[in-house]
């Protein structure tokens, strides 16, 4: 080779890599990111992990205290409900309803929203702007609303809260998409593209997503946690999962009938629901923060 | 000599987005007719507003004309025959830090034209890339690059690598000059009249430097407010034109470049 | 800044002040009473419904009837009407009524006259003579007068003289001067009728009531509250408090915690255990034997709720006696007959459905009911003194039900809600229950197993026995009591083996209120009685 | 301005006059008779007639559209399914008594948000900031209902201090008139109107420390956020050089420019607060509409959801059309940003 080898093939991080490593570097959103990654593994272990079915009343055991108080029992390591049924394998099984059932959702809602918004983001044409106006008052209103708007409609349940918070992300998912799009669709680097001759799909994938993707991501963590909390809290106010299913969310509502008498089981559900949004926030505002510092330098 | 590109009653008109639906629409460039010659260099110049810009894009199938026609070699330009224009007409943008997607190595982007114009293989794209890489002055392990992690100049050199790519016929420079520091600036420009010579490419630039113009051009184009108001050889124009507008947009350059040295002198 | 730091103190002075504990206690918390009711009432008069909630809101606070019945001594009292005798053997009764009776003055109604035999006429009628005015106002329907076929034994109610009432029965009936001293058999004013109905709004009749009761309404907030204030004009002693207020809470733990807050003064069906373990001292707990029982209905007009071999089934699919621990805290009695072992006519039955999954199953193959097969539950929302928690139950029999193969889910509306689907058969099962509005056994079995309750909707199962509603008409119909026992026995047998409905407690009757508070009276048979109640506060 | 103001409202009306329709629909949507839906009057009632007629029953749907707007205009709004009293009055009532607490729960997540976001932002980086923003944080993920449910358990069982439901003690007879409890009280004809009052805040409170909650983590952040950036740019810190003291830098320099970002999140606080308030109200049983809308849903009382819901989101469109054009009029640069963009 006559040219000296000046540079390190293997030191040429992309700007995304850039903002992992920015990101690694906080110990916070690290910690964060691992407990999600054990919730998730948790969550998805479940059916195999749980010492008892969640359903499973031992009459001989109402009511009983936490493994690690005084008068608890190793055998029930999180104690037992007001019907003797065991907590820890119902905080297990309520993971599925409370954590892995949002991450359907969001992952499901954000395959529509950005697809769609995708297309409003390329198409400009008037109809789409006076839409994209209405639309964005209908942003104004919180998912939350929009979610009981469609319980309302639908009636309460569980099938029902999904729809409903599905589609109440979905319009946050267009949103963005379609803000972020059209703000890049503006862009040079976007024109020299297309003068390139690129295909449309080879445009969106190939050259817009990967700079919208920070976006995408930061509204896939708030979508999350929105989520989280959203069937959390329609399921206790009674319009989500219903009473006997394991859910962190009506297990907390049933437990303030308990609460004098076995405070663990309103403490339980509401720690563990606590845990996830928090971690689920730091990761996000971390990710926002080190994509910042990103842009900066 | 023959034309390679022939413009004739070029127009576009804009509707402002502030306006209403029954506002009357801008006019943005006025019909305009002019020809450009193989290996020929066209600079148009104009106050800022004037429609250069857009005259520039029309041409490089940023945008569509409302009206008139571009020939190349004869043969008619359409606006949804993206493979025919891109093939032979290329484009530099004002900024090249903005025209580089960030997300993307350097190499991926060269490649775009070669995959969606080319049947080659991505073996002999590679080759291709790494040869239009050293043309341009850079060197193989640039492919692997991100474009944060080049200079400014360095950029430049990409985006003219990527407009000379599938060797075109013209290649629209739209500004392409004034962001760079003056002896970069010489560089490139020495750069691109080589790649001239070398490839026979014809050049429009977008420019309202006069030093430019003088130094390459062999052809003028003057707007004012979206109409043209002459179209000459570079000696002719620069000899004998007489009108106030045309005197002040090629002298004015240098004078306001005189009097902000001396500004700052104070 | 320097802003906001001014407003900082004012704000922290503020709350400190309104928590402010050293406060004198301000004068209308000393007058006035605060019941945490836990459910709506349907609407404000008693003859309309059976629901416990509306009787309890209702029936001692606004009204009267002609008699009362003393528990402590066992027997019927005067109360609007002074005296009465049983004429023609039986089958006409003569009520003497008080003078100088008057009805509520409040700011929709002045009565011009006082209490008189025209009122008693007009309220018999409201629910007796289908072609009265009133008789259809309000739905038509007069349950606990059709379950208890007072209607069909009342021939007619005749003014004997401007105090002096007649009703003329058909046949001598045993239960009827306990079903006259029932919460539902109120007096209404005839002359406030006759107002509305000149202004043609006859439905607020019972909706803003008047009565001769010792208190007066004054405004119902559905959800929130009821007001009442104290009748000065009662006939006799009246409360020693300015105002009642019915402060609607239908969850049972709100209410204890509020309870606890001094937000209540008093509450109905505390959790006993759990106030236990919250150890305070200024509340204190009152406790009643109560003739309840809490039961499961099923559905029998529905497939396959029909097949007596299909409710077998289920009762030894369910676990009653942890139903019991877990539900009543052990406060209660496990039930095998719908009569409570207190009553009379109680007798122990032959077969017992002890907890028997395995037997369940066995009997569901038999009747062709498939693993997997999908039923409801209906629980009541409301917590009521023979169900502490419904729901609750409900969870724990789902569970039972799902070891058998049996799919439950569980439904629940607003108790008003609840109660309506209910009665148009929507349920497969429900789990409710019954409070005896009087001493005679009679009570447990017409209101709630007739085929004449099916249609007035508190026939819970739906069930329609001929052979049952012969014995009970043969029992009412004596006044020999060693023969209405036999009769009765004979019932209970024959509930025993159809199951319509399965038993589950007998609970006991408890009540929580403030130690200041006095006079509140739980009267075996009925609601509940604020016409004593008082507040004796240390000043 | 002008015309920005003019767009921003035809925007409004427009979105107004589409939830109008989408309200409309709900009628057919709903299962059951479609004039009962949006009467609350049963087909086997008396009146059903009437209002049948009066609700174009047997016209088009454009011509019962129209009855329909003209109703909602009238305020004749039906009656609820299952209390038969007229939803308007009720509404309005409900909305008043949401409103007062929202109002209060912004105002004293303000007071405490700012002041503290700016308190970190002044000692960037030292134990104080490092404190008050993970609290923040960790204050921003707690669950509503948790935290309500543990300041019940505190000040109920554990302090019992404060009441855990409703607006007032009943036993104060003040009469729902306006829903807002302090005015309600302010306009009572009671004696007591001092001891009331002091009851009345102190019903109030907890349902306002749960609501405010949440938007005070949310604007002590993005204070803090805001100020952080001023406090790097140079000017700043030519001022700092020069001995102002920190917190004079904060009150004058950051506070200016934290406020537009701030009504801007006003905007999605103001939401989230309403979204909040019917999961806060119903704990605490206050008669708000959130709590209004989730019996009736659990009802299934139509007219009473169908006016809950309208009521509830033209509110935040409303609100948000307010904040909009506050901004807009304060800080010309917005009505050009929303031009701006192709």
């Amino acid at each position: 080779m006559a040219q000296p080898d000046l540079y390190y093939k293997d030191n040429n991080p992309s700007p995304l890599q850039l903002v992992w490593y920015s990101f690694r570097g906080r110990t916070a959103a690290m910690f964060a990111l691992w407990v999600l990654i054990a919730l998730l593994a948790v969550t998805l272990l479940s059916p195999i992990l749980i010492p008892y079915s969640p359903a499973q009343q031992f009459s001989d055991a109402i009511s009983l205290p936490p493994s690690w108080t005084q008068q608890g029992n190793i055998q029930f390591m999180f104690g037992t409900d007001d019907l003797g049924r065991d907590m820890l394998s119902r905080m297990l099984i309520g993971s599925l309803y409370s954590f892995a059932l949002p991450l359907t959702i969001v992952i499901v809602s954000s395959t529509f929203g950005i697809f769609i918004g995708a297309l409003a983001g390329v198409d400009r044409n008037f109809k789409y702007q006076l839409l994209g106006h209405v639309f964005d008052r209908v942003l104004t209103i919180p998912s939350f609303l929009l979610a009981l708007v469609i319980i309302a409609i639908l009636g309460p349940g569980l099938g029902n809260a999904i729809i409903a918070i599905t589609l109440s992300l979905i319009p946050q998912f267009i949103y963005v998409t379609r803000n972020a799009v059209h703000s890049e669709w503006q862009k040079d680097y976007v024109t020299a593209s297309r003068l390139n001759g690129c295909s449309d799909t080879y445009l969106m994938y190939r050259v817009i997503l990967p700079n919208i993707t920070p976006a995408l991501v930061m509204q896939l963590t708030v979508a999350l946690s929105v989520a989280i909390m959203d069937i959390a809290a329609l399921s206790f106010l009674g319009l989500g999962v219903q009473a006997p299913t394991p859910e962190w969310g009506s297990m907390l509502s049933r437990s303030l009938d308990e609460v004098y008498l076995s405070p663990w089981s309103m403490v339980l559900p509401g720690i563990a629901l606590f845990i996830t949004i928090t971690s689920i926030n730091v990761v996000g505002d971390s990710l926002r923060r080190s994509i910042k510092q990103r842009m900066d330098n | 000599m023959s034309q390679v590109l022939e413009v004739k009653n070029l127009t576009k008109t804009f509707r402002g987005r502030r306006d209403w639906p029954w506002s009357p629409k801008s006019v943005a460039v006025e019909p305009i007719s002019f020809t450009l010659g193989a290996g020929e260099t066209l600079a148009i110049m104009g106050e800022t507003g004037s429609g250069k810009s857009t005259l520039a894009k029309l041409v490089a199938g940023v945008e569509s004309a409302s009206g008139g026609a571009i020939y190349l070699n004869g043969q008619k330009l359409y606006d949804n025959n993206t493979k025919q224009r891109c093939q032979n007409i290329r484009m530099i943008f004002q900024d090249s830090e903005k025209s580089l997607n960030s997300q993307r190595t350097i190499g991926q982007q060269l490649e775009e034209p070669l995959l969606f114009n080319t049947k080659m293989n991505p073996e002999q794209r590679y080759h291709s890339v790494v040869q239009v890489l050293r043309k341009v002055g850079l060197l193989s392990e640039h492919y692997e690059f991100y474009p944060h992690m080049l200079s400014t100049g360095q950029k430049q050199r990409v985006a003219i690598a990527r407009a000379i790519t599938l060797e075109p016929q013209i290649i629209v420079a739209d500004e392409a000059l004034v962001a760079l520091d003056p002896s970069v600036r010489a560089q490139i420009i020495n750069l691109m009249l080589d790649l001239q010579q070398e490839m026979g490419i014809s050049y429009i630039f977008v420019t309202h430097s006069p030093q430019i113009v003088k130094h390459i051009a062999d052809k003028i184009l003057i707007l004012y407010r979206g109409k043209m108001i002459s179209f000459e050889q570079t000696e002719l124009l620069l000899n004998k034109s007489q009108e106030p507008y045309v005197e002040q947009l090629l002298h004015e350059h240098l004078s306001t470049e005189h009097s902000n040295k001396k500004r700052q002198k104070r | 800044m320097i802003k906001l730091r001014s407003t900082f103190p004012v704000i922290v002075t503020l709350l400190v002040t309104a928590c402010g504990g050293e406060r004198e206690i301000p004068e209308p918390l000393r007058e006035g009473l605060v019941y945490c009711s836990e459910g709506n009432p349907e609407g404000f008069n008693p003859q309309l419904v059976t629901s416990g909630t509306t009787v309890d809101a209702t029936a001692a606070q606004l009204y009267d009837r002609l008699i009362d019945y003393d528990a402590s001594s066992q027997q019927f009292v005067p109360a609007l009407a002074t005296r009465w005798q049983p004429l023609d053997e039986g089958t006409r009764y003569r009520f003497y009524l008080r003078e100088d009776v008057s009805f509520h003055e409040t700011d929709y109604f002045s009565p011009s006259r006082k209490f008189n035999a025209d009122d008693v006429i007009f309220s018999f009628n409201r629910w007796l003579d289908p072609t009265s005015l009133y008789h259809n106002v309000g739905g038509g329907d007069y349950p606990f007068f059709t379950a208890t076929g007072l209607d069909k034994l009342i021939k007619r109610v005749v003014k004997v003289d401007r105090y002096t009432v007649d009703i003329i029965l058909r046949n001598a009936d045993s239960s009827f001067l306990a079903n006259l001293a029932t919460d539902f058999a109120v007096i209404l004013s005839a002359e406030y009728a006759g107002q509305l109905a000149v202004k043609e709004t006859p439905e607020q009749l019972d909706t803003q009531p008047v009565g001769t009761g010792p208190y007066r309404f004054r405004r119902f907030r559905k959800d929130y509250f009821i007001r009442y204030n104290r009748n000065p004009d009662y006939w006799r002693q009246g409360p020693g408090i300015e105002h009642l207020v019915y402060s609607i809470t239908p969850n049972a733990n709100k209410r204890m915690l509020k309870l606890v807050t001094g937000e209540c003064d008093v509450i109905p069906y505390p959790l006993v255990s759990k106030l236990q373990s919250l150890n305070q001292k200024q509340i204190k707990v009152q406790s009643e034997v109560s003739p309840n029982v809490g039961f499961w209905a099923f559905n029998t007009d529905k497939e396959p709720f029909n097949d007596p071999t299909v409710r077998q089934a289920l009762a030894f699919a369910i676990n009653r006696q942890a139903i019991i621990d877990a539900i009543y805290y052990g406060n209660a009695e496990l039930a095998d007959s719908i009569l409570p072992p207190t009553s009379w006519a109680y007798t122990t039955t032959s077969q017992q459905y002890e907890y028997n999954p395995e037997k369940a199953r066995q009997l569901l193959d038999q009747a062709g009911v498939e693993p997997g097969f999908k039923m409801t539950i209906w629980a009541m929302p409301v917590q009521r003194v023979y169900n502490p928690n419904a729901r609750r139950m409900a969870e724990l029999m789902q569970s039972d039900l799902a070891q058998v193969g049996v799919e439950a889910r569980i439904v629940s509306y607003e108790w008003n809600s609840f109660r309506r689907r209910l009665s148009r058969g929507e349920h497969d099962t429900a789990l409710v229950g019954w409070y005896a509005d009087n001493a005679d056994p009679d009570n447990f079995f017409r209101p709630l197993l007739s085929c004449a309750a099916v249609s007035t909707g508190s026939n819970r199962a739906n069930w329609c026995h001929r052979g049952f509603d012969q014995i009970l008409v043969n029992a009412i119909s004596t006044t020999d009591t060693e023969k209405r026992k036999q009769l009765y026995h004979s019932a209970q047998q024959l509930l025993n083996q159809q199951l319509p409905l399965l038993p589950i407690a007998h609970s006991m009757r408890y009540q929580a209120q403030q130690d200041y508070v006095t006079g509140v009276e739980l009267p075996p048979y009925g609601g509940i009685s604020f016409r004593k109640a008082g507040k004796e506060l240390q000043q | 301005m002008t015309r920005f103001l003019i767009n921003r409202l035809l925007y409004l009306v427009l979105a107004i006059w589409l939830l109008t329709i989408f309200s409309f629909c709900l009628n057919w949507l709903f299962p059951g008779d479609v004039i009962t839906n949006m009467s609350g009057i049963r087909p086997l009632s008396p009146n059903y007639d009437m209002a049948f007629q009066l609700r174009g029953g047997d016209s088009n749907l454009f011509i019962q559209y129209s009855y329909y707007l003209q109703n909602l205009i009238n305020f004749d709004w039906g009656v609820s399914l299952v209390s038969q009293k007229p939803v308007w009055a009720e509404a309005t009532r409900t909305f008043m008594a949401t409103f007062e607490i929202l109002l209060l729960g912004l105002l004293l997540a303000l007071l405490t948000g700012l002041p503290l976001g700016a308190l970190a932002a002044a000692r960037y980086k030292s134990p104080v900031d490092k404190v008050i923003i993970s609290t923040a944080i960790g204050g921003y993920s707690i669950p509503v209902f948790w935290l309500a449910q543990l300041l019940i358990l505190l000040f109920a069982v554990k302090i019992p201090w404060l009441p855990i439901t409703g607006q007032i003690d009943p036993l104060y007879l003040i009469e729902p008139k306006t829903g807002s409890i302090l005015i309600d009280v302010m306009l009572s004809q009671s004696e007591h109107k001092t001891d009331a009052l002091y009851n009345a805040l102190a019903h109030m409170v907890l349902p306002v420390v749960v609501l405010a909650s949440l938007p005070s983590m949310l604007l002590l952040r993005m204070m803090r956020n805001t100020t952080v950036e001023v406090m790097q740019k140079p000017y700043v810190k030519a001022v700092r050089a020069r001995g102002l003291s920190p917190f004079r830098v904060v009150t004058r320099h950051a506070v200016p420019n934290a406020i537009q970002g701030i009504i801007q999140q006003l905007t999605f606080i103001f939401g989230l607060m309403l979204a909040n308030s019917v999961i806060v109200e119903s704990i605490f049983n206050w008669p708000g509409i959130g709590s209004w809308l989730l019996k009736a849903i659990i009802e299934r009382d139509y007219p009473v959801i169908q006016a809950a819901l309208l009521i509830l989101v033209a509110t935040t469109l409303v609100v948000n059309f307010i904040f909009d054009i506050y901004r807009g009029w304060r800080f010309p640069i917005v009505r050009e940003e929303r031009y701006g963009t192709a």
